[in-house]
Protein backbone atom coordinates (compact mmCIF):
# COMPACT_ATOMS: atom_id res chain seq x y z
CA UNK A 1 0.00 0.00 0.00
CA UNK A 2 1.62 3.38 -0.96
CA UNK A 3 0.47 6.32 1.13
CA UNK A 4 1.47 9.92 0.64
CA UNK A 5 1.21 13.12 2.41
CA UNK A 6 0.47 16.42 1.50
CA UNK A 7 1.18 20.15 2.90
CA UNK A 8 1.56 20.07 6.65
CA UNK A 9 0.99 16.11 6.72
CA UNK A 10 4.18 15.68 4.63
CA UNK A 11 5.65 17.78 7.24
CA UNK A 12 4.85 16.83 10.33
CA UNK A 13 5.22 13.33 9.47
CA UNK A 14 8.97 14.09 7.50
CA UNK A 15 8.61 12.01 4.26
CA UNK A 16 5.96 13.16 0.87
CA UNK A 17 5.37 9.10 0.95
CA UNK A 18 5.89 5.74 2.13
CA UNK A 19 5.39 1.74 1.19
CA UNK A 20 3.25 0.03 4.16
CA UNK A 21 1.83 -3.45 4.42
CA UNK A 22 -0.69 -2.89 7.10
CA UNK A 23 -1.89 -5.84 9.20
CA UNK A 24 -5.04 -8.07 8.06
CA UNK A 25 -7.25 -5.86 10.55
CA UNK A 26 -6.38 -2.64 8.45
CA UNK A 27 -9.76 -2.59 6.66
CA UNK A 28 -10.58 1.00 6.34
CA UNK A 29 -9.05 4.88 6.29
CA UNK A 30 -10.17 5.06 9.86
CA UNK A 31 -8.45 2.16 10.73
CA UNK A 32 -4.99 2.85 8.74
CA UNK A 33 -5.09 5.88 10.23
CA UNK A 34 -4.63 4.59 13.19
CA UNK A 35 -2.20 2.07 12.78
CA UNK A 36 0.01 4.75 10.67
CA UNK A 37 0.01 7.24 13.60
CA UNK A 38 1.39 4.61 16.09
CA UNK A 39 4.56 4.52 13.48
CA UNK A 40 6.31 7.85 14.89
CA UNK A 41 6.01 10.91 16.80
CA UNK A 42 5.54 12.38 13.35
CA UNK A 43 3.04 9.85 12.04
CA UNK A 44 1.27 10.60 15.79
CA UNK A 45 1.82 14.74 15.22
CA UNK A 46 0.26 14.97 11.84
CA UNK A 47 -2.89 12.75 13.05
CA UNK A 48 -3.24 14.41 16.18
CA UNK A 49 -6.55 16.30 15.45
CA UNK A 50 -8.29 13.72 12.89
CA UNK A 51 -10.72 16.72 12.26
CA UNK A 52 -8.50 18.58 10.19
CA UNK A 53 -7.46 15.30 8.20
CA UNK A 54 -8.89 14.50 4.59
CA UNK A 55 -8.21 11.35 2.63
CA UNK A 56 -8.32 9.96 -0.68
CA UNK A 57 -8.53 6.49 -1.74
CA UNK A 58 -6.76 5.82 -5.57
CA UNK A 59 -7.04 9.76 -6.16
CA UNK A 60 -11.08 10.05 -4.91
CA UNK A 61 -11.74 11.70 -1.87
CA UNK A 62 -12.78 9.36 0.67
CA UNK A 63 -14.88 8.79 4.11
CA UNK A 64 -12.79 7.36 7.27
CA UNK A 65 -15.06 4.13 6.67
CA UNK A 66 -13.87 3.58 3.20
CA UNK A 67 -12.06 0.37 2.69
CA UNK A 68 -8.70 0.30 1.85
CA UNK A 69 -6.37 -3.19 0.26
CA UNK A 70 -2.84 -3.80 -0.44
CA UNK A 71 -2.70 -2.44 -3.70
CA UNK A 72 -4.44 1.32 -3.03
CA UNK A 73 -2.59 4.32 -3.60
CA UNK A 74 -4.17 6.17 -0.20
CA UNK A 75 -3.68 9.99 0.51
CA UNK A 76 -3.41 12.13 3.67
CA UNK A 77 -4.09 15.95 3.76
CA UNK A 78 -5.47 18.90 5.21
CA UNK A 79 -8.74 20.60 3.97
CA UNK A 80 -8.07 22.31 0.17
CA UNK A 81 -7.46 25.88 -0.19
CA UNK A 82 -6.73 26.05 -3.71
CA UNK A 83 -8.76 28.65 -5.90
CA UNK B 1 -14.14 19.06 -23.66
CA UNK B 2 -12.43 21.25 -21.17
CA UNK B 3 -9.22 22.26 -21.00
CA UNK B 4 -7.34 21.87 -18.10
CA UNK B 5 -3.86 22.81 -17.11
CA UNK B 6 -2.24 22.67 -13.35
CA UNK B 7 1.10 23.86 -14.08
CA UNK B 8 4.10 26.40 -12.14
CA UNK B 9 4.01 28.95 -15.26
CA UNK B 10 2.23 31.82 -15.89
CA UNK B 11 -0.74 31.69 -18.53
CA UNK B 12 -2.13 34.14 -20.93
CA UNK B 13 -5.28 35.28 -20.63
CA UNK B 14 -5.64 36.89 -23.99
CA UNK B 15 -4.24 33.66 -25.63
CA UNK B 16 -6.82 31.82 -23.66
CA UNK B 17 -9.83 33.76 -24.05
CA UNK B 18 -9.22 34.22 -28.09
CA UNK B 19 -8.65 30.48 -28.15
CA UNK B 20 -12.23 29.79 -27.07
CA UNK B 21 -13.53 32.67 -30.01
CA UNK B 22 -11.48 32.00 -33.37
CA UNK B 23 -12.67 30.97 -35.93
CA UNK B 24 -16.84 30.41 -34.65
CA UNK B 25 -19.95 32.11 -34.51
CA UNK B 26 -21.53 30.61 -32.03
CA UNK B 27 -20.20 32.56 -28.81
CA UNK B 28 -21.98 34.99 -27.40
CA UNK B 29 -20.17 35.71 -24.15
CA UNK B 30 -17.27 34.91 -22.39
CA UNK B 31 -16.80 35.00 -18.60
CA UNK B 32 -13.94 34.68 -16.77
CA UNK B 33 -12.28 35.01 -13.01
CA UNK B 34 -8.36 35.65 -12.58
CA UNK B 35 -8.00 34.61 -9.38
CA UNK B 36 -4.59 36.74 -7.97
CA UNK B 37 -2.27 37.02 -4.49
CA UNK B 38 -3.09 39.41 -2.57
CA UNK B 39 -0.10 41.16 -0.56
CA UNK B 40 -2.12 41.38 2.79
CA UNK B 41 -0.10 41.45 6.30
CA UNK B 42 2.80 41.31 4.84
CA UNK B 43 2.41 37.97 2.81
CA UNK B 44 5.83 37.57 0.51
CA UNK B 45 4.43 34.95 -1.33
CA UNK B 46 1.79 32.00 -1.81
CA UNK B 47 3.84 28.20 -2.02
CA UNK B 48 0.45 25.88 -3.83
CA UNK B 49 1.53 22.30 -3.61
CA UNK B 50 -1.38 19.91 -5.18
CA UNK B 51 -1.59 15.64 -5.87
CA UNK B 52 -0.31 15.51 -9.07
CA UNK B 53 -2.93 13.25 -10.79
CA UNK B 54 -6.10 13.15 -8.43
CA UNK B 55 -5.62 17.54 -9.08
CA UNK B 56 -6.42 17.22 -12.08
CA UNK B 57 -8.89 14.60 -11.97
CA UNK B 58 -10.88 16.41 -9.34
CA UNK B 59 -11.06 19.13 -11.73
CA UNK B 60 -11.81 17.53 -15.32
CA UNK B 61 -14.62 16.47 -12.79
CA UNK B 62 -15.79 19.94 -11.63
CA UNK B 63 -15.30 20.57 -15.09
CA UNK B 64 -17.68 18.38 -16.56
CA UNK B 65 -20.33 18.90 -14.19
CA UNK B 66 -20.49 22.69 -15.07
CA UNK B 67 -20.78 20.85 -18.80
CA UNK B 68 -23.43 19.20 -18.10
CA UNK B 69 -25.46 21.58 -16.30
CA UNK B 70 -24.88 24.63 -18.61
CA UNK B 71 -24.84 24.68 -22.33
CA UNK B 72 -21.09 25.67 -23.13
CA UNK B 73 -19.17 26.64 -25.93
CA UNK B 74 -15.97 26.02 -24.45
CA UNK B 75 -14.67 25.96 -20.77
CA UNK B 76 -10.95 26.18 -19.43
CA UNK B 77 -9.40 25.91 -16.03
CA UNK B 78 -5.89 27.01 -15.81
CA UNK B 79 -4.23 26.66 -11.73
CA UNK B 80 -0.86 27.89 -10.96
CA UNK B 81 1.26 25.29 -8.27
CA UNK B 82 4.65 26.44 -6.87
CA UNK B 83 5.82 29.76 -5.57
CA UNK B 84 3.65 32.64 -6.71
CA UNK B 85 4.06 36.33 -6.00
CA UNK B 86 1.62 39.37 -4.27
CA UNK B 87 -0.35 40.41 -7.70
CA UNK B 88 0.85 37.64 -9.69
CA UNK B 89 -2.09 35.14 -10.86
CA UNK B 90 -3.17 31.85 -9.23
CA UNK B 91 -6.04 31.12 -10.97
CA UNK B 92 -8.12 30.95 -14.36
CA UNK B 93 -11.95 30.03 -15.37
CA UNK B 94 -12.58 30.65 -18.19
CA UNK B 95 -16.26 29.30 -19.61
CA UNK B 96 -18.23 30.50 -23.20
CA UNK B 97 -21.93 30.04 -24.63
CA UNK B 98 -24.18 30.99 -26.83
CA UNK B 99 -26.01 32.74 -23.67
CA UNK B 100 -24.38 35.32 -21.22
CA UNK B 101 -26.24 33.87 -17.81
CA UNK B 102 -24.98 30.18 -18.69
CA UNK B 103 -21.13 31.50 -19.06
CA UNK B 104 -21.56 33.93 -16.01
CA UNK B 105 -22.94 31.30 -13.51
CA UNK B 106 -20.73 28.36 -14.54
CA UNK B 107 -18.04 30.65 -14.65
CA UNK B 108 -18.86 31.32 -10.48
CA UNK B 109 -19.71 27.73 -10.18
CA UNK B 110 -16.45 26.62 -11.38
CA UNK B 111 -14.51 29.07 -9.25
CA UNK B 112 -16.34 28.28 -5.78
CA UNK B 113 -16.22 24.15 -6.32
CA UNK B 114 -12.27 24.77 -7.07
CA UNK B 115 -11.94 26.53 -3.46
CA UNK B 116 -13.36 23.23 -2.34
CA UNK B 117 -13.12 20.42 -4.20
CA UNK B 118 -9.66 20.44 -5.72
CA UNK B 119 -6.78 19.13 -3.98
CA UNK B 120 -4.29 22.47 -3.50
CA UNK B 121 -2.57 23.77 -0.47
CA UNK B 122 -1.31 27.27 0.03
CA UNK B 123 1.42 28.07 2.24
CA UNK B 124 2.00 31.54 3.32
CA UNK B 125 5.52 32.84 3.59
CA UNK B 126 5.91 36.36 5.27
CA UNK B 127 8.29 39.06 5.03
CA UNK B 128 9.58 38.17 8.73
CA UNK B 129 10.28 34.85 7.47
CA UNK B 130 7.42 33.57 9.47
CA UNK B 131 5.16 31.32 7.24
CA UNK B 132 1.77 29.24 7.78
CA UNK B 133 -0.90 26.89 5.97
CA UNK B 134 -4.12 28.90 5.44
CA UNK B 135 -7.26 27.05 7.22
CA UNK B 136 -9.84 26.54 4.94
CA UNK B 137 -13.23 28.30 5.14
CA UNK B 138 -16.52 27.49 6.11
CA UNK B 139 -17.50 30.00 3.52
CA UNK B 140 -15.92 28.81 0.71
CA UNK B 141 -17.65 25.36 1.87
CA UNK B 142 -20.69 27.68 1.87
CA UNK B 143 -20.04 28.68 -1.10
CA UNK B 144 -19.42 25.55 -3.22
CA UNK B 145 -22.33 24.06 -1.82
CA UNK B 146 -25.43 26.65 -2.80
CA UNK B 147 -24.76 25.29 -6.24
CA UNK B 148 -26.02 21.74 -5.13
CA UNK B 149 -29.40 23.91 -3.30
CA UNK B 150 -32.50 24.72 -5.37
CA UNK B 151 -31.71 26.78 -8.37
CA UNK C 1 -13.76 55.32 -10.14
CA UNK C 2 -15.35 53.33 -13.13
CA UNK C 3 -13.47 53.26 -16.50
CA UNK C 4 -16.37 53.65 -18.66
CA UNK C 5 -15.99 54.11 -22.82
CA UNK C 6 -18.12 53.94 -25.46
CA UNK C 7 -16.07 53.43 -28.68
CA UNK C 8 -16.30 52.40 -32.49
CA UNK C 9 -12.74 50.76 -32.08
CA UNK C 10 -11.75 47.12 -30.73
CA UNK C 11 -10.62 46.22 -27.18
CA UNK C 12 -7.51 45.37 -25.35
CA UNK C 13 -8.85 42.84 -23.05
CA UNK C 14 -5.24 41.93 -21.55
CA UNK C 15 -4.69 45.65 -21.52
CA UNK C 16 -7.60 46.52 -19.52
CA UNK C 17 -7.39 43.20 -17.32
CA UNK C 18 -3.42 43.76 -16.41
CA UNK C 19 -4.71 47.85 -15.63
CA UNK C 20 -6.81 46.73 -12.86
CA UNK C 21 -3.81 44.62 -11.16
CA UNK C 22 -0.96 46.61 -11.74
CA UNK C 23 1.08 47.83 -9.17
CA UNK C 24 -1.14 46.98 -6.15
CA UNK C 25 -1.57 43.63 -4.16
CA UNK C 26 -4.82 44.41 -3.13
CA UNK C 27 -6.84 42.68 -5.77
CA UNK C 28 -8.15 38.92 -5.16
CA UNK C 29 -9.95 38.31 -7.67
CA UNK C 30 -10.99 40.09 -11.21
CA UNK C 31 -14.29 38.57 -12.67
CA UNK C 32 -14.93 39.87 -16.77
CA UNK C 33 -17.63 39.04 -18.97
CA UNK C 34 -17.07 39.77 -22.72
CA UNK C 35 -20.48 39.73 -25.01
CA UNK C 36 -19.66 38.46 -28.69
CA UNK C 37 -21.28 38.91 -31.63
CA UNK C 38 -22.53 35.50 -32.24
CA UNK C 39 -23.70 34.62 -36.27
CA UNK C 40 -26.81 33.58 -35.85
CA UNK C 41 -29.13 32.86 -39.06
CA UNK C 42 -27.17 34.14 -42.13
CA UNK C 43 -26.16 37.47 -39.94
CA UNK C 44 -23.57 39.26 -41.64
CA UNK C 45 -23.34 42.19 -39.17
CA UNK C 46 -24.16 43.86 -35.92
CA UNK C 47 -24.95 48.15 -36.51
CA UNK C 48 -24.84 49.06 -32.83
CA UNK C 49 -26.51 52.74 -32.05
CA UNK C 50 -26.42 54.86 -28.87
CA UNK C 51 -27.37 58.08 -27.71
CA UNK C 52 -24.64 60.19 -27.23
CA UNK C 53 -24.24 61.65 -23.32
CA UNK C 54 -26.60 59.74 -22.13
CA UNK C 55 -25.31 56.85 -23.27
CA UNK C 56 -22.21 57.18 -20.81
CA UNK C 57 -24.51 58.90 -18.02
CA UNK C 58 -26.72 55.94 -17.64
CA UNK C 59 -23.42 53.47 -17.59
CA UNK C 60 -21.93 55.53 -15.08
CA UNK C 61 -25.25 55.33 -13.20
CA UNK C 62 -25.10 51.85 -12.96
CA UNK C 63 -21.19 51.66 -12.07
CA UNK C 64 -21.53 53.72 -9.16
CA UNK C 65 -24.63 51.68 -7.97
CA UNK C 66 -22.54 48.67 -8.36
CA UNK C 67 -19.65 50.45 -6.40
CA UNK C 68 -22.07 51.35 -3.63
CA UNK C 69 -22.77 47.65 -3.59
CA UNK C 70 -20.03 45.91 -3.93
CA UNK C 71 -16.54 46.60 -2.53
CA UNK C 72 -14.66 47.07 -5.96
CA UNK C 73 -10.85 47.92 -6.46
CA UNK C 74 -11.82 48.33 -10.13
CA UNK C 75 -14.73 48.20 -12.47
CA UNK C 76 -14.18 48.98 -16.31
CA UNK C 77 -16.75 49.11 -18.34
CA UNK C 78 -16.39 49.10 -22.42
CA UNK C 79 -18.98 49.24 -24.87
CA UNK C 80 -18.68 49.46 -28.51
CA UNK C 81 -20.79 51.18 -31.44
CA UNK C 82 -20.88 50.84 -35.19
CA UNK C 83 -20.50 47.98 -37.53
CA UNK C 84 -19.90 44.75 -35.37
CA UNK C 85 -19.11 41.28 -37.40
CA UNK C 86 -20.08 37.81 -35.83
CA UNK C 87 -17.17 36.20 -33.45
CA UNK C 88 -16.11 40.27 -32.82
CA UNK C 89 -16.54 41.63 -29.18
CA UNK C 90 -19.27 43.44 -28.35
CA UNK C 91 -19.09 44.55 -24.89
CA UNK C 92 -16.51 44.38 -21.52
CA UNK C 93 -17.37 44.33 -18.22
CA UNK C 94 -14.34 43.85 -15.84
CA UNK C 95 -14.55 44.05 -11.88
CA UNK C 96 -11.80 43.44 -9.54
CA UNK C 97 -12.27 43.81 -5.55
CA UNK C 98 -10.26 41.58 -2.62
CA UNK C 99 -13.17 39.04 -2.51
CA UNK C 100 -13.95 36.94 -5.43
CA UNK C 101 -17.89 36.69 -4.65
CA UNK C 102 -18.04 40.65 -4.89
CA UNK C 103 -16.14 40.68 -8.21
CA UNK C 104 -18.05 38.09 -9.55
CA UNK C 105 -21.72 38.99 -8.73
CA UNK C 106 -21.07 42.80 -9.62
CA UNK C 107 -19.71 42.02 -13.10
CA UNK C 108 -22.93 40.08 -13.82
CA UNK C 109 -25.07 42.84 -12.16
CA UNK C 110 -23.31 44.75 -14.48
CA UNK C 111 -23.52 43.05 -17.38
CA UNK C 112 -27.42 42.60 -16.81
CA UNK C 113 -28.44 46.32 -16.11
CA UNK C 114 -26.59 46.84 -19.34
CA UNK C 115 -28.84 45.04 -21.34
CA UNK C 116 -32.05 46.88 -19.97
CA UNK C 117 -30.51 50.06 -18.62
CA UNK C 118 -28.21 51.27 -21.07
CA UNK C 119 -29.40 53.22 -24.42
CA UNK C 120 -28.02 51.20 -27.31
CA UNK C 121 -29.62 50.08 -30.27
CA UNK C 122 -28.84 46.88 -32.51
CA UNK C 123 -29.45 46.71 -36.10
CA UNK C 124 -28.91 43.01 -37.43
CA UNK C 125 -27.59 42.92 -41.38
CA UNK C 126 -28.02 39.64 -43.18
CA UNK C 127 -26.44 38.00 -45.69
CA UNK C 128 -29.87 38.11 -47.84
CA UNK C 129 -29.74 42.23 -47.78
CA UNK C 130 -32.62 41.92 -45.34
CA UNK C 131 -32.03 43.74 -42.08
CA UNK C 132 -34.09 44.15 -38.58
CA UNK C 133 -33.78 46.06 -35.23
CA UNK C 134 -33.27 43.83 -32.74
CA UNK C 135 -36.58 43.78 -30.03
CA UNK C 136 -35.87 43.75 -26.46
CA UNK C 137 -36.13 40.54 -24.67
CA UNK C 138 -38.38 40.22 -21.71
CA UNK C 139 -35.66 37.79 -19.88
CA UNK C 140 -33.08 40.46 -19.93
CA UNK C 141 -35.77 42.61 -18.17
CA UNK C 142 -35.94 39.80 -15.36
CA UNK C 143 -32.31 39.18 -15.06
CA UNK C 144 -31.93 43.12 -14.62
CA UNK C 145 -34.92 43.23 -12.32
CA UNK C 146 -33.62 39.86 -10.05
CA UNK C 147 -30.77 42.52 -8.68
CA UNK C 148 -33.11 44.30 -6.63
CA UNK C 149 -35.10 41.73 -5.39
CA UNK C 150 -33.71 40.49 -1.66
CA UNK C 151 -29.90 39.63 -2.09
CA UNK D 1 -37.12 72.14 -27.75
CA UNK D 2 -34.68 69.80 -29.33
CA UNK D 3 -35.94 66.21 -30.21
CA UNK D 4 -34.20 63.67 -30.54
CA UNK D 5 -35.21 60.22 -32.76
CA UNK D 6 -33.09 56.83 -32.19
CA UNK D 7 -32.88 53.51 -34.26
CA UNK D 8 -36.27 52.75 -35.85
CA UNK D 9 -37.96 55.52 -34.62
CA UNK D 10 -35.11 57.62 -36.26
CA UNK D 11 -35.64 55.96 -39.37
CA UNK D 12 -39.64 56.29 -39.50
CA UNK D 13 -39.04 59.90 -38.84
CA UNK D 14 -36.81 60.27 -41.09
CA UNK D 15 -34.81 63.13 -39.47
CA UNK D 16 -32.43 62.48 -36.42
CA UNK D 17 -33.20 65.60 -34.50
CA UNK D 18 -35.70 68.57 -34.75
CA UNK D 19 -36.55 72.21 -33.11
CA UNK D 20 -39.82 72.11 -32.29
CA UNK D 21 -41.95 74.92 -30.21
CA UNK D 22 -45.10 72.92 -29.56
CA UNK D 23 -48.10 75.00 -27.84
CA UNK D 24 -48.52 75.39 -24.75
CA UNK D 25 -51.00 73.35 -23.85
CA UNK D 26 -47.98 70.29 -24.79
CA UNK D 27 -46.98 69.79 -20.39
CA UNK D 28 -46.15 66.51 -20.89
CA UNK D 29 -44.13 63.33 -22.69
CA UNK D 30 -47.23 61.63 -23.60
CA UNK D 31 -48.51 65.11 -24.90
CA UNK D 32 -45.44 65.87 -26.76
CA UNK D 33 -45.83 62.57 -28.34
CA UNK D 34 -49.58 63.32 -29.41
CA UNK D 35 -48.75 66.75 -30.95
CA UNK D 36 -45.64 65.49 -32.55
CA UNK D 37 -46.90 62.92 -34.52
CA UNK D 38 -49.67 65.16 -35.94
CA UNK D 39 -46.17 66.58 -38.19
CA UNK D 40 -46.05 64.35 -40.79
CA UNK D 41 -46.79 60.48 -41.71
CA UNK D 42 -43.14 59.54 -40.40
CA UNK D 43 -44.16 60.83 -37.04
CA UNK D 44 -47.17 58.68 -37.55
CA UNK D 45 -45.54 55.88 -37.98
CA UNK D 46 -43.04 56.40 -35.78
CA UNK D 47 -45.25 56.92 -33.09
CA UNK D 48 -48.11 54.18 -33.99
CA UNK D 49 -47.24 51.71 -31.20
CA UNK D 50 -46.48 53.95 -28.15
CA UNK D 51 -46.04 50.83 -26.37
CA UNK D 52 -42.42 50.50 -28.20
CA UNK D 53 -41.77 53.67 -27.48
CA UNK D 54 -39.50 55.07 -24.44
CA UNK D 55 -38.38 58.69 -24.15
CA UNK D 56 -35.77 60.40 -22.16
CA UNK D 57 -35.75 63.90 -21.02
CA UNK D 58 -32.33 66.01 -20.45
CA UNK D 59 -30.50 62.54 -20.93
CA UNK D 60 -32.59 60.77 -18.23
CA UNK D 61 -35.32 57.97 -19.03
CA UNK D 62 -38.98 59.58 -18.52
CA UNK D 63 -42.25 58.15 -17.92
CA UNK D 64 -45.20 59.84 -20.24
CA UNK D 65 -46.26 62.02 -17.13
CA UNK D 66 -42.51 63.67 -17.06
CA UNK D 67 -43.28 67.60 -17.78
CA UNK D 68 -41.41 68.93 -20.82
CA UNK D 69 -40.45 72.71 -21.30
CA UNK D 70 -39.43 75.01 -23.81
CA UNK D 71 -35.82 74.46 -23.31
CA UNK D 72 -35.32 70.92 -23.06
CA UNK D 73 -33.93 68.03 -25.04
CA UNK D 74 -36.14 65.22 -25.55
CA UNK D 75 -35.05 61.64 -26.74
CA UNK D 76 -37.93 59.17 -28.36
CA UNK D 77 -36.45 55.31 -29.06
CA UNK D 78 -37.25 51.66 -28.45
CA UNK D 79 -36.49 49.38 -25.49
CA UNK D 80 -32.65 49.12 -25.39
CA UNK D 81 -31.05 46.09 -26.72
CA UNK D 82 -27.20 46.86 -25.71
CA UNK D 83 -24.93 44.61 -24.11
Amino acid sequence: MRVLYFAWLRQKVGIAEEEVAPPAEVRDVAGLIRWLAARSSGHAAAFADPRQVRAAVNQDFATPDQPVAANDEVAFFPPVTGG
Amino acid sequence: MARILVQDAAFDLAAETAAVTAGRVDVGGVASFLGVCRGDDGLAALVLEHYPGMTERAISRIAEQAEARWPLTACTIIHRTGRILPGEPIVLVLTASSHRAAALESCAFLIDWLKTGAPFWKREEFASGDHRWVAAKAEDDEAAARWTGAA
